[in-house]
């Protein structure tokens, strides 16, 4: 069964379609990638399907539910959480407290409880700590917890995000480019996290990135955008023999299938 | 090249425990202050009596005096040392001294009231990073919901709405109140299905549509009550009932409250100074329509005179301790706003550390961002609005109460001007920084700088260069001066503090000045946190812990 | 030697700080003058001066802070109403009496308390006085009021309109404006409503300016104020072409048909090396009355430093005399009894006396 | 650690050292980002700079460009000591550098961001064709020239913010992760960039990389750094065989 | 609910239809709007200032005011010292205004240097309150410098004519003075000139912003002040040449309240200074033909309200009645509210184009 469909989405600036009538299927539980060319529309439609632009034409929905006209934060509610391509983090808060941001919308404690401190208040405060906790060791974080989330390497910030997004216990996220900035051996750490969000949290992945290597070796489908429209769809090989895809987005290198190593040695 | 070792970090020493000094500070400036205010023994010491009646000595001791909770909350010392000082400042010798000169007690209450309105404007504009100008609105707000009702203004409506029934009956209140309650269903109805289904034109049209009926039905109800209580009027000759004082505390917080989620639910969208200058405009149409609803509010002649709470039992008290009678209000206001200011600290510290008081950081670090972690952002706004107007309301009302008299004149936008002010001076989003902030920004306002004048009167300076007519330069002078030396407030918050040192050897790393200034780059203050199992939530009064 | 102290309560910084100065200098002169008659009784007089900012808030603070000082018997003070209303409230309980040189809302008596007096006439005396000029001199049949939504402007200009009304004058507006520099929607519909005359209840650094661009616009309606207009500032203000056919109320007679006023004007010059102006002499006239009062106070004592209480009777129920306005004694509510408004008419930048008008309080 | 001194051929033919950093010191706060760096780059090199994460690579490379002071230490630069100087300064002086995160002006074109990177040279005639050649190498910039940097793709502003350090035609060009964020395509062309500018024009390339095997590819020489601090220095080739840094950077298991 | 108590009355029934009589109403209602569009003007010069600043510190200059009341304070003085000589009234108009130009221009940038250059890396909210102050430190200093000559309220002397009918009955042109008389457009030679001169200064500084080196400097600073600086340009220079012009623009625009009003005095900035910020924000803050635009949109919207009760006397409505000149401030307001809600970054402000 799908978790996520979307059907037909649009989204036109002024002169320029960025997405082009894309339709979606995630399937529960799995992980899944849009690959494309720069500028192919892949943060827009990120952006569509959290509510952050709200699309010309089409359906999404998540479990059936109709996301399209709910707010960025009721779609966090319905169960989709994200990271950014360009990392936005709260940068005065430490790590610590940027997760238990994500929690937001799942703690019940309200104002009145605040006020009062009720036992309500105590309790989701200690969840909320816990989950921070919980989530900063699952990426691996820990030793960062009481640290401003600014003074982070760039790579950690990314993972910082990640377990942000995953406080939200969403049930689908939606992961904008989560290797870049990481060196090939931390990509594969990150591999081995986005496997382990499915695999232990039984959150589905959908994930976008340029890292041919990350993507072949961990999706179970991939599909492609060029100039907002679907150029292709499937099974990794498939999509890695496509000619159009070769041709679009992949480059010379592809035929090789050697994504991670392209160095090739110099004259 | 140098051979310093670069990594050394600068970390402060351990403090001394200063328990002797603080005692030892409290007791002097207790006596001096006690010894200053009283006229008799001022008679009785001749030339040491002129000196200390000196306008700016009265002033500087009146300060120091101050300064011993400051140095109670900031001295390492004592817990039980921290208490006397602190709750004897207050609780004894105040009061005590307010019994010789009423005027103390008055700078007291103002100093609170401008504490607890930098308290509410801090969580808008330190906390959730939302620049509001307008903020006195509210406080007009609370002072004016009690204003009318304990003055003869109230008889006056009365009057005038048994003169000018226009066809208002009893029908109309039954009427009145059928409207309320079936839009108010209605609304709530809509809610309730908008939550569990998407929302679409037509529920979000005929909740428009119910809210305008609800305010109808209100605007009725309101109308044929006061018409059909038109003929009290005559019993009401100076305003309600005392003893309604405390329903309408909670009142003016309820109507301050209010008028905050009305302003904000149509700017609260728009960002950064877009806000400031809409709420400094919306500021000025409440002041405006104060000036201009002469029914209702007596508009530039003012309201007056408005009475306070009786309370016989407290008058009994103060009347033993030898309090004056007339002095019964001001005392028994001044407890109250200390107990409301300790109130109010304690309702910030609570929000600051809990769910909210990270959403209003996370909104106030990166919109987009919070926004996609699900803090629904019109909403948290609109809270931290409602929080900060709750409060202004709630000194309105003691404003009113103190002065007996409320015109259009006492909120304008250099009041709203000078609560930010100190909120910055103070150190936005350190709670203890902010009512210092009031506190200094009070105590040269209506003590230190009339008092250089009237020390300076008659010493034939000419008077284009009299001090006295110079506050406003002094006053500036001191805000840059403060500033510049401490941009991080007098007393920051700590974090803050850490960030802002850091850049001695940096470039500005800050500015990325794309969005709207307070959203935008360096962040601003903050004090986000998690509750502790032990925070110290009484520190301004009694606080333990050095910083 | 004992020290008592007379308090005067004005604005000395801000934007009125020059009318708050007159009136504290005013008081100084009269301390000096009465400073031997003190000193005879062995009391050491002197003048504590404080400032209110002209805002009701600082001005109650102010209060407060006099009321503490046992040794301030009385106070000259305010300038503006709206302070005077809750300043003097704040004073009423440790009786401290006011002598207002300058307040005339009606409110600042209307409340009745014990301590607060005023030297000047009432709006409601200076309103009609100030329509009976309109209707009576310049035949006004249609009128134009306007005001500075302040507790003083707004006031004055409803008893204007109301004593008009009575007259069966049509009155075309009474219209508010905070306005300080832009009056061209004003100017625009007194062109199309083409009044006999236009009322303006404010003061004269307001006034000035619209009466400066209403003249510019080429509109030569006669325009009449209240005493917020008596200042030499107006003149200037008004500029050469602005400067003709306004008339206002004032309670002072323009010092120089006063030969006493004479002496008190150089003098003020000689002390504070600055003209003096109506309100520096109102503020010696209330010094002196608050003066004369508690010599009363301090004879009816034993030749003691009397008590604030006795002081407050004894100006309530004083005669003063010597005043450049001449003689006064209050009423059971601290008015002026009996008052001369005079009108003055501003032709060709001159300020010349047109009429004057003796006022009663409507309560003796 | 021996300070390697082996240089390949091509180096050793463009002599002198253009870029020097002497027991560099540099501090965010209380964080010691770079601990006594000491390293240089030759006229005319491509020199490659990789690490992990927090490795301090960028810190690096702002402190050559004066974004950041060196507490202690010094940068020189063409001989002269330049560490405490403002960018703008250094930048004046033949200097590029495409910064970490892109840090394109939102409020500005495409066209305008080249513009601005031409800041320094005057003549008019100059910068439109340095515009063009930049339109050239990237042709999407010429598609959406006068689309807001803001609103560009995460790759399309990449391409962007390395065409505007081009537009100075730099002696020195500083590239923190030249590749982020860009489709393997672009991966490619990019890197064949860096080789032509060095090649064609002679430019001297500091180059941060997380793509360790691709930057490797086309440097020179390269320096390991670990925790502020050089773990390892050498010809490019050396690093890329020696089996500590596959292990750890080029995710050879 | 209450009517509120109706203040105005338009008379007679005759009266009445006299006035709404369209060869009456029209004039009435051509003056009010120009009127209103030369008052825009002046706030949009002042407006300008506020923009500038803010575009690139993203911070109200709340100084911005008494830097403007410094430039009607040179004027002043330019006009009163020339007064008795007989040099024509333009070139006095001219050495006024670059007088002013210069001073508050120059004081512009002492005060970013000492209040605002120092709190560069604070919270944004620190240098709005060094401004405040700043502005408070002015207010008196100006008020002392006049003060010693006995000066309060500064009345301007200006040239011969000046004040008198634009194109009046004798003059050359009194052609197209009749012309637009009749039309209902009747200026003084003073409006005319502020409009050239706003005119030119707008023109003048949209050159400079948008087609110079300068300008494309400043708006880089003004988005990303450290990646301006790789570009290699200086910031601080850039910042203080965006105070320079702004206070310039200070100048002029005080030159020319001084002008069009006749009297300003040291706390006379304030009001329009809080109009020109709004008009400022209402056009789109940081733009500028957004601050032009915002400006006479605000002078027009202040004069129509100032009105509102003729028109309610008119046609007889009592709560339009009630709506006279008291409202003119908040009426602006008011549409400000009601335009951000619609357009929530001003009329030409640009949509907020963070991409996520
Ligand atoms: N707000 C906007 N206004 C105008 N154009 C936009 C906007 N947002 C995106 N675009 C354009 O839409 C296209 C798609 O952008 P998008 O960010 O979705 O690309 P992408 O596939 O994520 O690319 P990359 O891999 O480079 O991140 C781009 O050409 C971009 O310039
Ligand atoms: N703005 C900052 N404020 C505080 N600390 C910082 C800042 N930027 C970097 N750091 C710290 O400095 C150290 C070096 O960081 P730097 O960004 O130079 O690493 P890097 O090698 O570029 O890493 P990455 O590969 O993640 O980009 C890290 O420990 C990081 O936490
Ligand atoms: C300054 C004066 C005009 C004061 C005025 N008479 C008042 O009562 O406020
Ligand atoms: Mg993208
Ligand atoms: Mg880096």
């Amino acid at each position: 069964m799908n978790i996520l469909e979307v059907q037909g989405v649009t989204k036109t600036f002024g002169g320029l379609t960025a997405v082009n009538d894309v339709t979606l299927e995630v399937p529960r539980e799995a992980i899944v990638s849009i690959i494309g060319p720069n500028g192919a529309g892949k943060t827009t439609f990120f952006n569509l399907v959290t509510g952050i632009y709200s699309p010309d034409r089409g359906t999404i929905r998540l479990d059936r539910r109709e996301l399209i006209g709910l707010r960025p934060d009721q779609v966090v509610s319905a169960g989709i959480a994200r990271t950014f391509q360009n990392i936005r983090l709260f940068s005065t808060m430490t790590a610590e407290e940027n997760i238990m941001v994500g929690r937001h919308t799942r703690l019940r404690a309200g104002y009145l409880d605040a006020v009062l401190r009720t036992r309500r208040f105590h309790s989701s405060e200690e969840e909320a700590r816990e989950v921070a906790r919980v989530m900063l060791d699952f990426v691996g974080l820990g030793r960062w917890r009481r640290e401003l989330a600014t003074n982070l390497p760039y790579g950690d910030q990314r993972k910082l995000e990640i377990a942000r997004a995953l406080a939200t216990t969403p049930k689908l996220v939606l992961l904008d480019e989560p290797a870049a900035g990481m060196n090939p051996r931390e990509t594969e750490d990150l591999k081995a996290l986005i496997r382990r969000i499915r695999d232990e949290l039984g959150v589905t992945v959908v994930l976008i990135e340029h890292d041919m290597r990350l993507v072949m070796t961990l999706s179970e489908h991939i599909t492609v955008l060029d100039y907002g429209t679907k150029i292709s769809e499937g099974l990794p090989h498939q999509v890695r023999n496509d000619p159009r895809v070769m041709e679009a987005y992949l480059g010379r290198g592809a035929a090789a299938g050697e994504y991670g190593k392209e160095a090739r040695p110099h004259a | 090249m140098t051979a310093v070792n670069p990594g050394a970090p600068r970390r402060a020493q351990s403090a001394p425990d200063r328990t002797f000094l603080l005692v030892l500070i409290f007791l002097v400036t207790s006596a001096l202050l006690l010894v200053s205010h009283n006229g008799d023994l001022l008679e009785n010491l001749g030339g040491l009596g002129a000196v200390l009646r000196n306008p700016i000595v009265e002033a500087v001791i009146v300060s120091l005096f101050l300064a011993n909770v400051l140095f109670a909350y900031l001295w390492r010392a004592a817990a039980w040392a921290k208490a006397l000082v602190g709750l004897g400042s207050l609780l004894l010798v105040l009061p005590w001294a307010g019994q010789e000169d009423t005027s103390l007690l008055d700078l007291s209450i103002q100093i609170m009231i401008f504490a607890a309105l930098a308290l509410g404007l801090n969580i808008v504009v330190g906390l959730a990073g939302l620049l509001d100008l307008g903020y006195v609105a509210f406080f007009a707000v609370g002072a004016y919901t009690w204003g009318i009702f304990a003055s003869p203004r109230f008889a006056e409506i009365l009057r005038y709405y048994g003169e000018n029934p226009g066809g208002t009956n009893a029908l109309t209140l039954a009427l009145g109140l059928f409207l309320t309650a079936i839009t108010a269903a209605s609304m709530i109805y809509i809610r309730r299905l908008q939550r569990s289904a998407r929302p679409t034109r037509a529920s979000s049209w005929s909740f428009g549509l119910a809210s305008f009926g609800l305010v109808a039905g209100l605007l009725l109800t309101g109308r044929a009550l006061l018409v059909l209580n038109a003929s009290r009027a005559a019993g009401l000759g100076a305003g309600i009932d005392p003893s309604f004082f405390w329903l309408f505390l909670a009142l003016s917080v309820l109507s301050a409250a209010v008028v905050g989620v009305l302003i904000g639910l149509p700017v609260l969208r728009l960002k950064g100074d877009y806000l400031a200058i809409i709420t400094l405009g919306l500021g000025e149409v409440i002041r405006v329509l104060a000036n201009n609803l002469d029914l209702y509010s007596a508009g530039s002649q003012g309201i007056t005179p408005i009475g306070s709470a009786s309370v016989p039992w407290f008058d009994r008290l103060a009347g033993t301790l030898g309090f004056q009678p007339d002095q019964y209000y001001l005392l028994f206001l001044y407890v109250l706003v200390l107990v409301l200011v300790a109130v109010i600290l304690l309702v910030n510290v609570r929000l600051d550390r809990s769910r909210i008081g990270r959403a209003w950081i996370a909104i106030r670090d990166d919109e987009v961002a919070a926004q996609a972690m699900g803090v629904p952002l019109v909403q948290t706004k609109l809270i931290a609005f409602a929080t900060g107007a709750s409060f202004a309301g709630a000194m309105g009302m003691i404003f009113a109460a103190k002065q007996t008299f409320v015109s259009p004149e006492s909120f304008n936008i250099f009041q709203s001007i000078g609560v930010l002010s100190m909120v910055i001076l103070g150190g936005m989003g350190s709670f203890p920084g902010v009512i210092l902030g009031a506190a200094v920004v009070t105590l040269l306002n209506l003590r230190i700088l009339p008092g250089l004048g009237e020390a300076t009167a008659n010493l034939g300076i000419p008077q284009q260069v009299n001090p006295g007519q110079l506050q406003r330069l002094i006053f500036g002078v001191i805000l840059v001066t403060m500033m510049l030396l401490r941009p991080e407030g007098l007393l920051p918050n700590k974090r803050r503090a850490l960030e802002l040192h850091h850049d001695d050897n940096q470039e500005d790393d800050s500015a990325q000045g794309t969005g709207p200034a307070l959203t935008a780059g360096g962040g601003d203050v903050f004090s986000p946190g998690y509750a502790t199992e032990q925070e110290d939530e009484h520190a301004g009064t009694t606080g333990r812990g050095t910083p | 030697q004992t020290t008592i102290k007379l308090a005067t309560l004005s604005p000395l910084s801000g934007g009125q700080s020059d009318l708050g100065t007159q009136i504290r200098n005013g008081a100084q002169l009269a301390v000096n003058e009465y400073k031997p008659q003190f000193q005879r009784l062995g009391l050491n007089l002197q003048l504590a001066p404080y400032d209110d900012q002209a805002d009701p808030a600082t001005g109650t603070a102010q209060a407060r802070k006099i009321a503490s000082d046992r040794s301030i018997l009385a106070v000259v003070g305010t300038l503006n109403s709206g302070v005077a209303i809750p300043s003097s409230a704040a004073l009423a309980p440790s009786r401290v009496a006011l002598v207002s040189p300058a307040n005339t809302a009606n409110q600042v008596t209307d409340r009745g308390l014990s301590n607060m007096n005023r030297i000047v006439a009432r709006d409601d005396a200076q309103g009609p006085a100030g329509a009976n000029f309109i209707t009576g001199t310049l035949k006004a049949n249609k009128v134009y009021i306007l005001n500075d939504k302040t507790a003083y402007g707004e006031g004055l200009a409803r008893e204007v309109e109301k004593a008009l009304k009575a007259k069966n004058v049509q009155v075309v507006a009474n219209e508010g404006t905070e306005e300080k520099s832009d009056f061209s929607s004003i100017v625009a519909k007194i062109r199309l409503q083409r009044p006999d005359a236009i009322y303006f209840g404010g003061i004269y650094n307001q006034v000035g300016v619209f009466i400066k661009q209403l003249r510019e616009a080429g509109i030569t309606t006669p325009v009449v104020g209240g005493d917020g207009l008596d200042s030499a500032e107006l003149v200037t203000i008004a500029g050469p072409q602005g400067a003709n056919n306004i008339y206002f109320t004032t309670v002072a007679a323009p010092i120089d048909a006063l030969p006493a006023a004479k002496t008190f004007a150089a003098n003020f010059q000689k002390t504070f090396n600055d003209a003096a102006q109506g309100f520096g002499a109102f503020g010696y006239d209330a010094a002196k009355v608050a003066l004369q009062g508690i010599l009363n106070a301090a004879k009816a004592n034993g030749n003691k430093a009397p008590t604030r209480a006795q002081v407050e009777a004894a100006i309530r129920k004083g005669n003063f005399t010597g005043l450049l306005s001449g003689n006064v004694s209050f009423n059971s509510v601290g008015d002026r009894k009996a008052a001369t408004l005079y009108v003055m008419n501003v032709q060709d930048g001159k300020t010349k006396l047109a009429a004057s008008v003796p006022v009663r309080p409507a309560k003796q | 650690m021996p300070e390697t001194q082996m240089l390949n051929e091509r180096t050793r033919a463009a002599g002198m050292t253009l870029l020097e950093l002497q027991g560099v010191h540099t501090y965010y706060g209380h964080i010691h980002a770079l601990k006594g760096l000491t390293m240089t780059v030759g006229e005319g090199e491509i020199v490659a700079l990789i690490g992990g994460n927090g490795a301090g690579k960028t810190t690096t490379l702002r402190t050559v460009s004066g974004m950041m002071k060196p507490r202690v230490g010094q940068v020189v630069y063409q001989g002269q000591n330049v560490g405490g100087l403002p960018p703008h300064t250094i930048m004046g002086r033949g200097m590029s550098h495409v910064p970490e995160g892109r840090r394109i002006f939102p409020q500005l074109t495409v066209r305008e961001n080249l513009e601005v990177g031409a800041y320094t040279i005057t003549d008019r005639k100059l910068i439109e064709e340095r515009v063009q050649e930049g339109f050239a190498l990237f042709p999407r910039l010429k598609e959406r020239e006068n689309q807001l940097g803001g609103t560009m793709s995460g790759g399309e502003q990449q391409m962007l913010a390395i065409a505007r350090a081009l537009m100075v035609n730099p002696k020195l060009l500083l590239l923190d992760e030249p590749s982020m964020g860009l489709s393997p395509l672009f991966v490619e062309a990019i890197f064949d960039i860096v080789e032509r500018l060095n090649r064609e024009r002679g430019t001297t390339i500091l180059l941060v990389e997380q793509n360790a095997s691709m930057a490797l590819g086309v440097a020179h020489r390269a320096y390991v750094l670990q925790t502020g601090e050089i773990r390892l220095s050498g010809s490019a080739a050396e690093i890329a065989r020696d089996e500590s840094v596959r292990k750890a950077y080029l995710g050879d298991e | 609910m209450t009517p509120l108590p109706a203040l105005t009355s338009v008379g007679t029934d005759t009266e009445r239809r006299t006035i709404l009589d369209l060869a009456t109403l029209l004039p009435f209602v051509v003056n009010v709007i120009v009127g209103g569009l030369v008052l825009g003007f002046v706030y949009a010069i002042i407006a300008l200032g506020y923009t500038m600043v803010y575009g690139v510190l993203q911070l109200i200059n709340f100084a911005h005011s008494e830097v403007f009341v410094t430039g009607a304070v040179v004027g002043f003085e330019v006009f009163r010292v020339l007064a008795p000589n007989p040099i024509n009234g333009y070139l006095k108009l001219l050495i006024a205004l670059v007088a002013a130009m210069i001073v508050s221009g120059l004081l512009n940038v002492l005060i970013e240097r000492l209040a605002y250059r120092p709190l560069r890396n604070a919270p944004k909210l620190v240098p709005l309150i060094t401004a405040i102050g700043v502005s408070l430190i002015l207010q008196d200093v100006l008020r002392i410098i006049e003060g010693f000559q006995g000066r309060f309220d500064l009345t301007y002397t200006l040239p011969q004519g000046f004040s008198g009918r634009f194109c009046a009955a004798q003059s050359s042109c009194a052609g197209l003075g009749n012309a637009l008389r009749t039309i209902g457009i009747d200026l003084q030679l003073k409006d005319v000139i502020l409009i050239a001169v706003s005119l030119l200064s707008l023109a003048v500084l949209n050159y400079l912003v948008n087609r110079t080196r300068l300008g494309k400097a400043i708006r880089a600073v003004a988005q990303d002040r450290v990646t301006a600086g790789l570009m290699g340009i200086d910031a601080n220079r850039m910042i203080s040449a965006t105070f320079l012009i702004g206070g310039a623009l200070g100048g002029i625009s005080g030159v020319l309240f001084g002008m069009k009003f006749g009297t300003v005095n040291a706390y006379s900035g304030f009001d329009p200074g809080i109009i020109a910020f709004t008009a400022a924000v209402l056009g789109g803050i940081g733009s500028i033909p957004g601050a032009v635009l915002g400006g006479l949109v605000l002078g027009v919207i202040q004069n129509l309200i100032g009105v509102t009760n003729v028109f309610g006397g008119l046609l007889g409505v009592a709560n339009l009645e009630s709506i006279d000149a008291s409202y003119q401030r908040i009426g602006a307001f008011i549409v400000l509210v009601l335009i951000l809600i619609f357009k929530p970054t001003g009329l030409l402000g640009k949509s907020n184009v963070e991409k996520v």
